[in-house]
Protein backbone atom coordinates (compact mmCIF):
# COMPACT_ATOMS: atom_id res chain seq x y z
CA UNK A 1 0.00 0.00 0.00
CA UNK A 2 3.04 2.47 0.29
CA UNK A 3 3.91 1.79 -3.12
CA UNK A 4 0.30 2.07 -4.18
CA UNK A 5 0.29 5.78 -2.10
CA UNK A 6 3.03 6.93 -3.72
CA UNK A 7 1.91 6.11 -7.08
CA UNK A 8 -0.96 8.06 -6.12
CA UNK A 9 1.00 11.20 -5.03
CA UNK A 10 3.16 11.09 -8.52
CA UNK A 11 0.08 10.91 -10.15
CA UNK A 12 -1.24 13.50 -8.59
CA UNK A 13 1.64 15.78 -8.73
CA UNK A 14 2.12 15.32 -12.82
CA UNK A 15 -1.31 15.83 -13.05
CA UNK A 16 -1.06 19.32 -11.57
CA UNK A 17 2.20 19.58 -13.33
CA UNK A 18 0.45 19.15 -16.48
CA UNK A 19 -2.51 21.32 -15.57
CA UNK A 20 -0.30 24.24 -14.74
CA UNK A 21 1.73 23.39 -18.23
CA UNK A 22 -1.31 24.18 -20.16
CA UNK A 23 -2.17 26.89 -18.34
CA UNK A 24 1.17 28.75 -18.29
CA UNK A 25 0.85 28.01 -22.14
CA UNK A 26 -2.65 29.11 -22.37
CA UNK A 27 -1.56 32.50 -20.70
CA UNK A 28 1.40 33.26 -22.27
CA UNK A 29 -0.61 33.47 -25.72
CA UNK A 30 -3.33 35.11 -23.98
CA UNK A 31 -0.44 37.64 -23.00
CA UNK A 32 0.62 38.22 -26.57
CA UNK A 33 -2.61 39.09 -27.86
CA UNK A 34 -2.89 41.40 -24.90
CA UNK A 35 -0.14 43.10 -25.86
CA UNK A 36 -0.20 42.78 -29.50
CA UNK A 37 -3.90 44.47 -29.39
CA UNK A 38 -2.41 47.57 -26.52
CA UNK A 39 0.28 48.08 -28.99
CA UNK A 40 -1.88 48.14 -32.18
CA UNK A 41 -5.17 49.98 -30.77
CA UNK A 42 -3.51 52.39 -28.25
CA UNK A 43 -0.39 52.83 -30.27
CA UNK A 44 -1.62 52.50 -33.44
CA UNK A 45 -4.47 54.81 -32.80
CA UNK A 46 -2.30 57.67 -31.46
CA UNK A 47 0.30 57.59 -33.83
CA UNK A 48 -2.61 57.85 -37.17
CA UNK A 49 -3.99 60.93 -35.60
CA UNK A 50 -0.72 62.15 -35.24
CA UNK A 51 0.18 61.71 -38.70
CA UNK A 52 -3.74 63.04 -39.73
CA UNK A 53 -2.08 66.28 -37.51
CA UNK A 54 0.98 66.61 -39.86
CA UNK A 55 -0.57 66.09 -43.34
CA UNK A 56 -2.92 68.54 -42.60
CA UNK A 57 -1.04 71.04 -41.35
CA UNK A 58 1.30 70.65 -44.28
CA UNK A 59 -1.62 70.85 -46.90
CA UNK A 60 -2.98 73.91 -45.04
CA UNK A 61 -0.23 75.83 -46.74
CA UNK A 62 1.53 78.85 -45.47
CA UNK A 63 4.62 76.94 -44.53
CA UNK A 64 7.81 77.98 -46.24
CA UNK A 65 9.21 75.24 -48.15
CA UNK A 66 12.10 74.61 -45.56
CA UNK A 67 9.24 73.63 -43.29
CA UNK A 68 7.58 71.97 -45.85
CA UNK A 69 10.38 69.93 -46.15
CA UNK A 70 10.67 69.27 -42.54
CA UNK A 71 7.17 68.49 -42.05
CA UNK A 72 7.18 65.68 -44.99
CA UNK A 73 10.38 64.36 -42.52
CA UNK A 74 8.31 63.87 -39.72
CA UNK A 75 5.58 62.17 -41.71
CA UNK A 76 7.95 59.63 -42.93
CA UNK A 77 8.80 59.60 -39.57
CA UNK A 78 5.92 58.63 -38.43
CA UNK A 79 4.73 56.18 -41.13
CA UNK A 80 8.21 54.56 -40.04
CA UNK A 81 6.64 54.04 -36.42
CA UNK A 82 3.22 52.97 -37.41
CA UNK A 83 5.39 50.52 -39.65
CA UNK A 84 7.26 48.95 -36.74
CA UNK A 85 4.48 49.30 -34.24
CA UNK A 86 1.98 47.30 -37.01
CA UNK A 87 5.11 44.48 -37.41
CA UNK A 88 5.67 44.26 -33.36
CA UNK A 89 2.26 43.63 -33.04
CA UNK A 90 1.76 40.88 -35.22
CA UNK A 91 5.02 39.26 -34.64
CA UNK A 92 3.29 38.54 -31.00
CA UNK A 93 -0.04 37.23 -32.61
CA UNK A 94 -1.01 37.86 -36.70
CA UNK A 95 -4.48 39.10 -37.02
CA UNK A 96 -4.70 36.19 -39.53
CA UNK A 97 -5.31 33.84 -36.65
CA UNK A 98 -8.90 35.23 -36.33
CA UNK A 99 -9.88 33.97 -39.55
CA UNK A 100 -9.28 30.33 -38.41
CA UNK A 101 -6.46 27.48 -38.73
CA UNK A 102 -6.59 26.93 -42.76
CA UNK A 103 -6.26 30.82 -43.52
CA UNK A 104 -3.60 31.06 -40.55
CA UNK A 105 -1.46 28.49 -42.38
CA UNK A 106 -1.68 29.78 -45.75
CA UNK A 107 -0.79 33.25 -44.80
CA UNK A 108 2.23 32.05 -42.71
CA UNK A 109 3.61 29.64 -45.74
CA UNK A 110 2.95 32.10 -48.02
CA UNK A 111 5.34 34.61 -45.59
CA UNK A 112 7.71 32.05 -45.67
CA UNK A 113 8.11 31.44 -49.28
CA UNK A 114 8.35 34.91 -50.41
CA UNK A 115 11.02 36.20 -47.16
CA UNK A 116 13.05 32.84 -48.02
CA UNK A 117 12.54 31.46 -51.82
CA UNK A 118 11.82 27.67 -49.85
CA UNK A 119 8.72 26.07 -51.99
CA UNK A 120 5.77 25.76 -48.97
CA UNK A 121 3.67 23.35 -50.52
CA UNK A 122 -0.24 22.92 -48.17
CA UNK A 123 -2.30 20.04 -48.16
CA UNK A 124 -5.09 20.65 -45.76
CA UNK A 125 -7.94 17.69 -46.00
CA UNK A 126 -9.60 18.50 -42.18
CA UNK A 127 -10.74 21.56 -42.91
CA UNK A 128 -14.38 20.49 -41.93
CA UNK A 129 -12.24 19.75 -38.82
CA UNK A 130 -10.58 22.43 -38.09
CA UNK A 131 -13.54 24.88 -37.87
CA UNK A 132 -14.25 22.97 -34.50
CA UNK A 133 -11.01 23.82 -32.74
CA UNK A 134 -10.85 26.31 -30.40
CA UNK A 135 -9.04 29.18 -30.58
CA UNK A 136 -6.06 27.87 -27.67
CA UNK A 137 -6.04 24.57 -30.10
CA UNK A 138 -5.80 26.91 -33.30
CA UNK A 139 -2.79 28.88 -31.67
CA UNK A 140 -1.36 26.20 -30.59
CA UNK A 141 -1.22 24.15 -34.30
CA UNK A 142 -0.29 27.38 -35.55
CA UNK A 143 2.77 27.63 -33.63
CA UNK A 144 4.02 24.85 -34.23
CA UNK A 145 3.79 25.06 -38.11
CA UNK A 146 5.71 28.47 -37.15
CA UNK A 147 8.33 27.42 -35.65
CA UNK A 148 8.78 24.26 -37.41
CA UNK A 149 9.10 26.99 -40.73
CA UNK A 150 11.68 28.76 -38.51
CA UNK A 151 13.58 25.99 -37.77
CA UNK A 152 13.86 24.39 -41.63
CA UNK A 153 14.79 27.90 -42.55
CA UNK A 154 17.31 27.95 -40.06
CA UNK A 155 19.01 24.63 -39.89
CA UNK A 156 17.71 22.56 -42.75
CA UNK A 157 18.76 24.00 -45.87
CA UNK A 158 15.86 22.51 -47.32
CA UNK A 159 14.59 23.06 -50.96
CA UNK A 160 11.15 22.16 -50.16
CA UNK A 161 8.67 22.12 -46.97
CA UNK A 162 5.57 20.13 -47.10
CA UNK A 163 2.76 20.60 -44.41
CA UNK A 164 -0.45 18.35 -44.65
CA UNK A 165 -3.29 18.70 -41.93
CA UNK A 166 -5.59 15.46 -42.48
CA UNK A 167 -8.12 13.88 -41.05
CA UNK A 168 -7.30 9.99 -39.34
CA UNK A 169 -10.05 8.64 -37.63
CA UNK A 170 -10.57 9.72 -34.50
CA UNK A 171 -7.25 12.09 -34.75
CA UNK A 172 -6.44 15.05 -36.65
CA UNK A 173 -2.80 14.81 -38.22
CA UNK A 174 -0.60 17.44 -38.84
CA UNK A 175 2.42 16.43 -40.75
CA UNK A 176 5.54 18.64 -41.58
CA UNK A 177 8.19 17.81 -43.73
CA UNK A 178 11.31 19.27 -45.04
CA UNK A 179 13.99 17.62 -47.45
CA UNK A 180 16.73 19.35 -45.52
CA UNK A 181 19.87 17.83 -44.10
CA UNK A 182 18.19 16.42 -40.74
CA UNK A 183 19.27 16.31 -37.60
CA UNK A 184 19.65 13.97 -34.43
CA UNK A 185 16.54 14.47 -32.30
CA UNK A 186 17.85 12.39 -29.46
CA UNK A 187 21.06 14.36 -28.96
CA UNK A 188 19.85 18.51 -28.56
CA UNK A 189 21.73 21.09 -27.18
CA UNK A 190 19.74 22.08 -24.10
CA UNK A 191 20.18 25.92 -24.82
CA UNK A 192 17.26 26.02 -27.87
CA UNK A 193 13.58 26.80 -26.67
CA UNK A 194 12.19 26.06 -30.36
CA UNK A 195 11.20 22.44 -29.62
CA UNK A 196 10.73 22.26 -26.39
CA UNK A 197 8.11 24.89 -27.76
CA UNK A 198 6.50 22.43 -29.57
CA UNK A 199 6.32 19.85 -27.08
CA UNK A 200 4.56 22.47 -24.72
CA UNK A 201 1.88 22.89 -27.46
CA UNK A 202 1.63 19.28 -28.00
CA UNK A 203 0.94 18.69 -24.00
CA UNK A 204 -1.58 21.69 -24.78
CA UNK A 205 -3.36 19.97 -27.67
CA UNK A 206 -2.79 16.72 -25.29
CA UNK A 207 -1.29 15.25 -28.87
CA UNK A 208 1.39 12.97 -29.51
CA UNK A 209 4.70 14.38 -31.09
CA UNK A 210 6.75 12.26 -32.90
CA UNK A 211 10.16 13.44 -34.73
CA UNK A 212 11.91 11.86 -37.16
CA UNK A 213 15.17 13.03 -38.78
CA UNK A 214 18.20 12.02 -40.74
CA UNK A 215 20.57 13.16 -43.10
CA UNK A 216 18.85 10.97 -46.23
CA UNK A 217 15.38 11.75 -45.26
CA UNK A 218 15.07 15.36 -43.63
CA UNK A 219 12.88 15.72 -40.87
CA UNK A 220 9.52 14.80 -40.78
CA UNK A 221 7.36 16.26 -37.67
CA UNK A 222 3.75 14.98 -36.52
CA UNK A 223 1.31 15.73 -34.09
CA UNK A 224 -1.40 13.70 -34.02
CA UNK A 225 -4.41 16.18 -32.05
CA UNK A 226 -7.02 13.65 -30.85
CA UNK A 227 -10.94 14.58 -32.27
CA UNK A 228 -11.79 15.56 -28.59
CA UNK A 229 -9.91 18.64 -28.44
CA UNK A 230 -11.85 19.95 -31.19
CA UNK A 231 -15.22 20.12 -29.25
CA UNK A 232 -14.65 22.71 -27.18
CA UNK B 1 30.43 77.67 -25.73
CA UNK B 2 30.23 74.75 -23.70
CA UNK B 3 31.89 71.91 -25.93
CA UNK B 4 29.70 68.77 -25.77
CA UNK B 5 30.35 65.12 -26.79
CA UNK B 6 27.10 63.42 -27.99
CA UNK B 7 27.12 59.91 -27.52
CA UNK B 8 24.19 57.34 -28.50
CA UNK B 9 23.61 54.44 -30.84
CA UNK B 10 21.07 55.99 -32.60
CA UNK B 11 22.04 57.67 -36.06
CA UNK B 12 18.14 59.68 -35.66
CA UNK B 13 18.49 60.68 -32.20
CA UNK B 14 22.24 61.83 -32.99
CA UNK B 15 21.23 64.05 -35.76
CA UNK B 16 18.43 65.37 -33.76
CA UNK B 17 20.51 66.21 -30.84
CA UNK B 18 22.81 67.98 -32.79
CA UNK B 19 19.77 69.81 -34.25
CA UNK B 20 18.55 70.47 -31.25
CA UNK B 21 21.72 71.76 -29.65
CA UNK B 22 23.01 73.79 -32.95
CA UNK B 23 19.89 75.91 -32.30
CA UNK B 24 21.38 76.72 -28.70
CA UNK B 25 23.23 80.17 -28.03
CA UNK B 26 25.94 78.66 -25.75
CA UNK B 27 26.55 75.67 -26.50
CA UNK B 28 28.57 73.38 -29.26
CA UNK B 29 28.59 69.58 -30.61
CA UNK B 30 32.55 68.60 -30.77
CA UNK B 31 32.30 65.47 -31.04
CA UNK B 32 30.39 62.42 -31.48
CA UNK B 33 30.10 58.55 -30.39
CA UNK B 34 28.27 55.38 -30.93
CA UNK B 35 29.62 52.87 -28.15
CA UNK B 36 31.38 53.09 -25.09
CA UNK B 37 34.36 52.74 -27.10
CA UNK B 38 34.41 55.51 -28.78
CA UNK B 39 33.35 57.16 -25.84
CA UNK B 40 36.47 56.72 -24.48
CA UNK B 41 38.32 57.44 -27.73
CA UNK B 42 36.45 60.93 -28.22
CA UNK B 43 37.16 62.24 -24.23
CA UNK B 44 41.05 61.85 -25.11
CA UNK B 45 41.21 63.92 -28.00
CA UNK B 46 37.76 66.66 -28.15
CA UNK B 47 38.41 68.62 -24.63
CA UNK B 48 34.82 68.61 -23.82
CA UNK B 49 33.38 69.66 -21.15
CA UNK B 50 30.08 67.67 -21.31
CA UNK B 51 29.39 64.19 -21.63
CA UNK B 52 25.82 63.87 -23.06
CA UNK B 53 25.49 60.37 -22.62
CA UNK B 54 22.99 57.90 -24.03
CA UNK B 55 21.98 55.24 -21.08
CA UNK B 56 21.65 51.76 -23.36
CA UNK B 57 24.10 51.31 -26.54
CA UNK B 58 26.04 48.21 -27.39
CA UNK B 59 28.88 47.26 -25.76
CA UNK B 60 30.31 48.88 -22.39
CA UNK B 61 27.23 51.24 -21.66
CA UNK B 62 25.12 52.10 -18.76
CA UNK B 63 26.20 52.46 -15.37
CA UNK B 64 29.60 50.28 -16.06
CA UNK B 65 30.24 53.39 -18.69
CA UNK B 66 29.97 55.46 -16.62
CA UNK B 67 31.77 54.51 -13.53
CA UNK B 68 34.67 54.00 -16.29
CA UNK B 69 34.81 57.64 -17.60
CA UNK B 70 34.51 58.73 -14.19
CA UNK B 71 37.57 56.80 -12.99
CA UNK B 72 39.41 58.13 -16.14
CA UNK B 73 38.14 61.87 -16.09
CA UNK B 74 36.69 62.65 -12.97
CA UNK B 75 36.41 66.34 -14.09
CA UNK B 76 33.93 65.76 -16.80
CA UNK B 77 30.27 65.77 -16.20
CA UNK B 78 28.02 63.35 -17.33
CA UNK B 79 24.68 64.09 -18.62
CA UNK B 80 22.98 60.87 -18.98
CA UNK B 81 20.25 60.10 -21.53
CA UNK B 82 17.82 57.35 -21.14
CA UNK B 83 14.70 55.74 -22.10
CA UNK B 84 13.56 54.74 -18.73
CA UNK B 85 11.67 57.19 -16.23
CA UNK B 86 12.12 54.89 -13.52
CA UNK B 87 13.84 57.09 -10.44
CA UNK B 88 15.58 53.76 -8.85
CA UNK B 89 17.78 53.80 -11.87
CA UNK B 90 17.68 57.13 -12.27
CA UNK B 91 19.43 57.28 -8.68
CA UNK B 92 21.65 54.49 -9.51
CA UNK B 93 23.43 56.03 -12.53
CA UNK B 94 23.52 59.28 -10.19
CA UNK B 95 25.32 57.52 -7.58
CA UNK B 96 27.72 56.07 -10.03
CA UNK B 97 29.56 59.53 -10.69
CA UNK B 98 26.96 60.94 -13.50
CA UNK B 99 25.80 64.54 -12.80
CA UNK B 100 22.32 64.69 -14.47
CA UNK B 101 19.89 62.25 -15.58
CA UNK B 102 17.05 63.07 -18.11
CA UNK B 103 14.47 60.90 -19.62
CA UNK B 104 14.04 61.36 -23.97
CA UNK B 105 11.98 63.38 -25.27
CA UNK B 106 11.97 66.48 -22.92
CA UNK B 107 12.15 69.45 -24.98
CA UNK B 108 15.20 71.70 -25.88
CA UNK B 109 14.53 73.91 -22.57
CA UNK B 110 14.85 71.63 -20.23
CA UNK B 111 18.01 69.97 -22.15
CA UNK B 112 19.75 73.35 -21.97
CA UNK B 113 19.09 73.82 -18.61
CA UNK B 114 20.44 70.44 -18.01
CA UNK B 115 23.64 70.89 -19.66
CA UNK B 116 24.25 74.54 -18.38
CA UNK B 117 23.76 72.79 -15.03
CA UNK B 118 26.26 70.18 -15.07
CA UNK B 119 28.80 71.98 -17.17
CA UNK B 120 28.66 74.57 -13.88
CA UNK B 121 29.48 71.54 -11.81
CA UNK B 122 26.00 71.03 -10.66
CA UNK B 123 23.57 68.39 -10.92
CA UNK B 124 20.37 68.13 -12.42
CA UNK B 125 17.30 66.08 -12.27
CA UNK B 126 14.86 65.34 -14.42
CA UNK B 127 11.49 67.30 -13.18
CA UNK B 128 9.04 64.54 -13.54
CA UNK B 129 11.72 61.83 -11.59
CA UNK B 130 12.56 64.84 -8.86
CA UNK B 131 8.98 65.24 -7.32
CA UNK B 132 9.43 61.23 -6.52
CA UNK B 133 12.64 61.09 -5.72
CA UNK C 1 7.84 -4.55 -10.69
CA UNK C 2 4.92 -3.91 -12.77
CA UNK C 3 4.19 -1.09 -10.17
CA UNK C 4 8.10 -0.25 -10.06
CA UNK C 5 7.95 0.27 -13.77
CA UNK C 6 4.71 2.53 -13.42
CA UNK C 7 6.43 4.43 -10.56
CA UNK C 8 9.05 4.76 -12.51
CA UNK C 9 7.03 6.20 -15.96
CA UNK C 10 4.62 8.44 -13.83
CA UNK C 11 8.46 10.30 -11.96
CA UNK C 12 10.25 10.65 -15.33
CA UNK C 13 6.90 11.69 -16.72
CA UNK C 14 6.44 14.48 -14.00
CA UNK C 15 9.91 15.26 -14.66
CA UNK C 16 9.29 15.86 -17.99
CA UNK C 17 6.54 18.45 -17.08
CA UNK C 18 8.75 19.83 -14.60
CA UNK C 19 11.30 20.54 -16.62
CA UNK C 20 8.98 21.78 -19.57
CA UNK C 21 7.05 24.14 -17.39
CA UNK C 22 10.66 25.72 -15.94
CA UNK C 23 11.61 26.12 -19.75
CA UNK C 24 8.71 27.66 -20.52
CA UNK C 25 8.08 30.33 -17.59
CA UNK C 26 11.75 31.26 -18.76
CA UNK C 27 11.06 31.44 -22.91
CA UNK C 28 7.91 33.79 -21.40
CA UNK C 29 10.05 36.21 -19.75
CA UNK C 30 12.08 36.43 -22.13
CA UNK C 31 9.56 37.11 -24.92
CA UNK C 32 8.73 39.78 -22.77
CA UNK C 33 12.01 41.31 -22.13
CA UNK C 34 12.48 41.00 -26.00
CA UNK C 35 9.36 42.70 -26.64
CA UNK C 36 10.25 45.81 -24.17
CA UNK C 37 13.32 45.95 -25.49
CA UNK C 38 12.14 46.82 -28.89
CA UNK C 39 9.68 49.11 -28.35
CA UNK C 40 12.37 50.72 -26.34
CA UNK C 41 14.95 50.95 -28.68
CA UNK C 42 12.81 50.83 -32.05
CA UNK C 43 10.05 53.15 -31.04
CA UNK C 44 11.31 54.30 -28.58
CA UNK C 45 13.88 56.30 -30.05
CA UNK C 46 12.22 56.65 -33.34
CA UNK C 47 9.62 58.99 -31.34
CA UNK C 48 11.78 61.12 -29.27
CA UNK C 49 13.97 61.71 -32.73
CA UNK C 50 9.89 63.28 -33.85
CA UNK C 51 9.52 64.65 -30.62
CA UNK C 52 13.17 66.64 -31.37
CA UNK C 53 12.14 67.32 -34.77
CA UNK C 54 8.33 68.85 -33.84
CA UNK C 55 9.97 71.10 -30.80
CA UNK C 56 13.31 72.42 -33.25
CA UNK C 57 10.63 73.37 -35.35
CA UNK C 58 8.61 75.18 -33.47
CA UNK C 59 11.12 77.13 -31.54
CA UNK C 60 13.22 77.66 -35.01
CA UNK C 61 10.34 80.93 -34.90
CA UNK C 62 8.64 81.65 -38.16
CA UNK C 63 5.15 79.91 -37.69
CA UNK C 64 1.98 81.94 -37.35
CA UNK C 65 0.39 81.49 -34.01
CA UNK C 66 -2.18 79.32 -35.18
CA UNK C 67 0.39 76.87 -36.58
CA UNK C 68 2.06 77.30 -33.02
CA UNK C 69 -1.07 75.85 -31.50
CA UNK C 70 -1.01 72.89 -33.90
CA UNK C 71 2.65 71.92 -33.19
CA UNK C 72 1.99 72.24 -29.29
CA UNK C 73 -0.29 69.99 -29.42
CA UNK C 74 1.27 67.32 -31.49
CA UNK C 75 4.54 67.90 -29.51
CA UNK C 76 1.43 66.76 -26.54
CA UNK C 77 0.36 63.48 -28.14
CA UNK C 78 4.03 62.52 -29.07
CA UNK C 79 4.75 63.05 -25.10
CA UNK C 80 1.08 60.95 -24.67
CA UNK C 81 2.69 58.11 -27.17
CA UNK C 82 5.96 58.12 -25.50
CA UNK C 83 4.67 57.63 -22.07
CA UNK C 84 2.23 54.65 -23.20
CA UNK C 85 5.31 53.37 -24.90
CA UNK C 86 7.23 53.20 -21.54
CA UNK C 87 4.62 52.36 -19.58
CA UNK C 88 3.61 48.92 -21.81
CA UNK C 89 7.54 48.17 -22.24
CA UNK C 90 7.95 48.77 -18.02
CA UNK C 91 4.85 46.67 -17.93
CA UNK C 92 6.47 43.82 -20.15
CA UNK C 93 9.74 44.00 -17.81
CA UNK C 94 10.79 46.82 -15.92
CA UNK C 95 14.73 48.10 -16.59
CA UNK C 96 15.12 48.21 -12.76
CA UNK C 97 15.03 44.56 -12.34
CA UNK C 98 18.82 44.61 -13.74
CA UNK C 99 19.86 46.68 -10.45
CA UNK C 100 18.63 43.78 -8.21
CA UNK C 101 15.79 42.52 -6.13
CA UNK C 102 15.62 44.72 -3.89
CA UNK C 103 15.32 47.73 -5.92
CA UNK C 104 12.86 45.75 -7.72
CA UNK C 105 10.76 45.72 -4.85
CA UNK C 106 11.14 49.03 -3.88
CA UNK C 107 10.10 50.02 -7.26
CA UNK C 108 7.18 47.63 -7.39
CA UNK C 109 5.96 48.97 -3.57
CA UNK C 110 6.39 52.76 -4.89
CA UNK C 111 4.31 53.00 -7.79
CA UNK C 112 1.92 50.72 -5.97
CA UNK C 113 1.45 52.27 -3.22
CA UNK C 114 1.25 55.44 -5.39
CA UNK C 115 -1.26 54.05 -7.50
CA UNK C 116 -3.52 52.40 -5.32
CA UNK C 117 -2.79 54.75 -1.90
CA UNK C 118 -2.70 51.14 0.42
CA UNK C 119 -0.06 51.62 2.40
CA UNK C 120 3.41 49.17 1.58
CA UNK C 121 6.02 48.31 4.02
CA UNK C 122 9.05 47.10 2.75
CA UNK C 123 11.60 44.73 5.21
CA UNK C 124 14.36 43.30 2.92
CA UNK C 125 16.87 41.76 5.53
CA UNK C 126 17.94 38.78 2.81
CA UNK C 127 20.13 41.36 0.68
CA UNK C 128 23.13 39.76 1.17
CA UNK C 129 21.31 36.67 -0.32
CA UNK C 130 19.90 38.25 -2.90
CA UNK C 131 22.75 39.36 -5.08
CA UNK C 132 23.48 35.41 -5.31
CA UNK C 133 19.88 35.04 -6.97
CA UNK C 134 20.28 34.43 -10.49
CA UNK C 135 18.17 36.40 -12.99
CA UNK C 136 15.34 33.73 -13.73
CA UNK C 137 15.05 33.27 -10.10
CA UNK C 138 14.86 37.62 -9.41
CA UNK C 139 12.18 37.65 -12.32
CA UNK C 140 10.23 34.86 -10.83
CA UNK C 141 10.11 36.18 -7.02
CA UNK C 142 9.11 39.69 -8.78
CA UNK C 143 6.40 38.17 -10.67
CA UNK C 144 5.30 36.43 -7.52
CA UNK C 145 5.42 40.13 -5.35
CA UNK C 146 3.57 41.63 -8.39
CA UNK C 147 0.52 39.73 -8.88
CA UNK C 148 0.16 39.41 -5.07
CA UNK C 149 -0.27 43.40 -4.83
CA UNK C 150 -2.62 43.43 -7.75
CA UNK C 151 -4.30 41.18 -5.60
CA UNK C 152 -4.32 42.49 -2.72
CA UNK C 153 -5.60 45.68 -4.83
CA UNK C 154 -8.50 44.14 -6.80
CA UNK C 155 -10.15 41.71 -4.43
CA UNK C 156 -8.82 42.63 -0.69
CA UNK C 157 -9.78 45.93 0.24
CA UNK C 158 -6.56 46.11 2.14
CA UNK C 159 -5.32 49.00 3.76
CA UNK C 160 -1.67 47.73 4.55
CA UNK C 161 0.39 45.65 2.68
CA UNK C 162 3.84 44.18 4.15
CA UNK C 163 6.57 42.43 2.11
CA UNK C 164 9.36 40.69 3.85
CA UNK C 165 12.12 38.96 2.24
CA UNK C 166 14.23 37.05 4.88
CA UNK C 167 16.98 34.43 5.77
CA UNK C 168 15.69 31.12 7.15
CA UNK C 169 18.66 28.77 7.69
CA UNK C 170 18.78 27.70 4.03
CA UNK C 171 16.12 29.37 3.10
CA UNK C 172 15.52 32.92 1.31
CA UNK C 173 11.66 33.11 3.18
CA UNK C 174 9.56 35.66 0.97
CA UNK C 175 6.00 37.15 2.89
CA UNK C 176 3.56 39.07 1.81
CA UNK C 177 0.54 39.82 4.08
CA UNK C 178 -2.72 42.22 3.75
CA UNK C 179 -4.90 42.97 6.03
CA UNK C 180 -7.58 42.63 3.73
CA UNK C 181 -11.01 40.61 3.62
CA UNK C 182 -9.35 37.27 2.77
CA UNK C 183 -10.70 34.12 0.50
CA UNK C 184 -10.82 30.73 0.80
CA UNK C 185 -7.63 29.31 -1.31
CA UNK C 186 -9.61 25.66 -1.49
CA UNK C 187 -12.50 27.13 -3.07
CA UNK C 188 -11.06 29.03 -6.02
CA UNK C 189 -12.96 29.15 -9.46
CA UNK C 190 -10.65 27.78 -12.04
CA UNK C 191 -10.93 30.99 -14.42
CA UNK C 192 -8.00 32.71 -12.99
CA UNK C 193 -4.52 32.85 -14.15
CA UNK C 194 -2.94 34.99 -10.87
CA UNK C 195 -2.41 32.22 -8.05
CA UNK C 196 -1.51 29.70 -11.33
CA UNK C 197 1.35 32.26 -12.10
CA UNK C 198 2.27 32.39 -8.69
CA UNK C 199 2.25 28.26 -8.24
CA UNK C 200 4.40 28.55 -11.81
CA UNK C 201 7.21 30.93 -10.29
CA UNK C 202 7.23 28.42 -7.14
CA UNK C 203 8.02 25.19 -9.14
CA UNK C 204 10.72 27.40 -11.27
CA UNK C 205 12.29 28.93 -7.98
CA UNK C 206 12.15 24.79 -6.67
CA UNK C 207 10.17 26.53 -3.58
CA UNK C 208 7.19 25.78 -1.27
CA UNK C 209 4.48 27.78 -1.24
CA UNK C 210 1.87 28.52 1.21
CA UNK C 211 -1.27 30.29 0.99
CA UNK C 212 -3.26 31.57 4.49
CA UNK C 213 -5.88 33.37 4.49
CA UNK C 214 -9.24 34.16 6.34
CA UNK C 215 -11.57 36.97 6.82
CA UNK C 216 -10.32 37.63 10.05
CA UNK C 217 -6.38 37.56 9.18
CA UNK C 218 -6.84 38.74 5.33
CA UNK C 219 -4.05 37.08 3.63
CA UNK C 220 -0.55 35.33 3.83
CA UNK C 221 1.65 34.25 1.05
CA UNK C 222 4.59 32.78 1.71
CA UNK C 223 7.31 31.09 -0.22
CA UNK C 224 10.36 29.06 1.00
CA UNK C 225 12.56 29.85 -1.43
CA UNK C 226 15.76 27.01 -0.84
CA UNK C 227 19.43 28.86 -0.91
CA UNK C 228 20.61 26.17 -3.70
CA UNK C 229 18.78 28.44 -6.44
CA UNK C 230 20.93 31.30 -5.43
CA UNK C 231 23.87 29.46 -6.27
CA UNK C 232 23.60 29.63 -10.19
N1 LIG D 1 14.20 21.08 -39.56
C1 LIG D 1 15.43 20.95 -39.04
N2 LIG D 1 16.46 20.57 -39.80
C2 LIG D 1 17.71 20.42 -39.29
N3 LIG D 1 18.01 20.64 -37.99
C3 LIG D 1 17.03 21.02 -37.17
C4 LIG D 1 15.69 21.19 -37.63
N4 LIG D 1 14.92 21.54 -36.57
C5 LIG D 1 15.74 21.61 -35.52
N5 LIG D 1 17.00 21.29 -35.85
C6 LIG D 1 18.15 21.19 -34.95
O1 LIG D 1 17.64 21.12 -33.62
C7 LIG D 1 18.17 22.16 -32.83
C8 LIG D 1 17.13 22.61 -31.82
O2 LIG D 1 16.06 23.29 -32.45
P1 LIG D 1 15.26 24.38 -31.62
O3 LIG D 1 14.18 24.93 -32.48
O4 LIG D 1 14.87 23.76 -30.33
O5 LIG D 1 16.36 25.49 -31.31
P2 LIG D 1 17.00 26.59 -32.27
O6 LIG D 1 16.19 26.69 -33.53
O7 LIG D 1 18.46 26.29 -32.43
O8 LIG D 1 16.85 27.94 -31.43
P3 LIG D 1 15.48 28.66 -31.09
O9 LIG D 1 15.39 28.62 -29.59
O10 LIG D 1 15.61 30.04 -31.63
O11 LIG D 1 14.36 27.90 -31.76
C9 LIG D 1 18.60 23.21 -33.80
O12 LIG D 1 19.63 23.99 -33.28
C10 LIG D 1 19.04 22.40 -35.00
O13 LIG D 1 20.37 21.94 -34.82
N1 LIG E 1 -5.17 38.96 -1.40
C1 LIG E 1 -6.42 38.48 -1.67
N2 LIG E 1 -7.48 38.88 -0.91
C2 LIG E 1 -8.72 38.43 -1.15
N3 LIG E 1 -9.00 37.57 -2.15
C3 LIG E 1 -8.01 37.14 -2.96
C4 LIG E 1 -6.67 37.57 -2.77
N4 LIG E 1 -5.89 36.96 -3.69
C5 LIG E 1 -6.71 36.21 -4.43
N5 LIG E 1 -7.98 36.29 -4.00
C6 LIG E 1 -9.14 35.54 -4.54
O1 LIG E 1 -8.65 34.48 -5.31
C7 LIG E 1 -9.13 34.53 -6.65
C8 LIG E 1 -8.08 34.04 -7.61
O2 LIG E 1 -7.00 34.93 -7.71
P1 LIG E 1 -6.18 34.96 -9.06
O3 LIG E 1 -5.08 35.95 -8.94
O4 LIG E 1 -5.81 33.56 -9.40
O5 LIG E 1 -7.23 35.44 -10.15
P2 LIG E 1 -7.84 36.91 -10.39
O6 LIG E 1 -7.04 37.92 -9.64
O7 LIG E 1 -9.31 36.85 -10.11
O8 LIG E 1 -7.66 37.11 -11.96
P3 LIG E 1 -6.26 37.28 -12.72
O9 LIG E 1 -6.18 36.12 -13.64
O10 LIG E 1 -6.36 38.58 -13.41
O11 LIG E 1 -5.17 37.29 -11.68
C9 LIG E 1 -9.53 35.98 -6.84
O12 LIG E 1 -10.54 36.10 -7.80
C10 LIG E 1 -10.01 36.39 -5.46
O13 LIG E 1 -11.33 35.99 -5.25
K1 LIG F 1 24.97 76.07 -30.96
MG1 LIG G 1 14.17 26.90 -33.50
MG1 LIG H 1 20.69 53.64 -27.33
MG1 LIG I 1 -4.99 37.97 -9.76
Amino acid sequence: TDARRNEEKLRQSEEFLRDLCVRVGMIREEEKSAIAREIHDELGQLLTVLKMDLSCMREAGGLDSRSVAKMLRMESLTDDILYRVRDIASTLRPKVLDLGLAPAIEWLAQEFSSHTRIVCRLSINGDELCGNLDSTAITAIFRIVQESLTNAARHARAKHIDISLTRRGQFLQLLIRDDGVGFDPDALPICCNGLSGIRERAVILGAELRIDSSAHTGTTLEVLIPHVVTSA
Amino acid sequence: MIRVLVADDHFLVREGLKMTIAAMQDVEVVAEATNGGEVLAAIKTCNAHVLLLDMSMPGLSGVDLVRRVKSEWPGLPILVLSMYGETQLAAKVLQSGASGYVTKGKGREILLSAIRKVASGHRYIDPDLAEKI
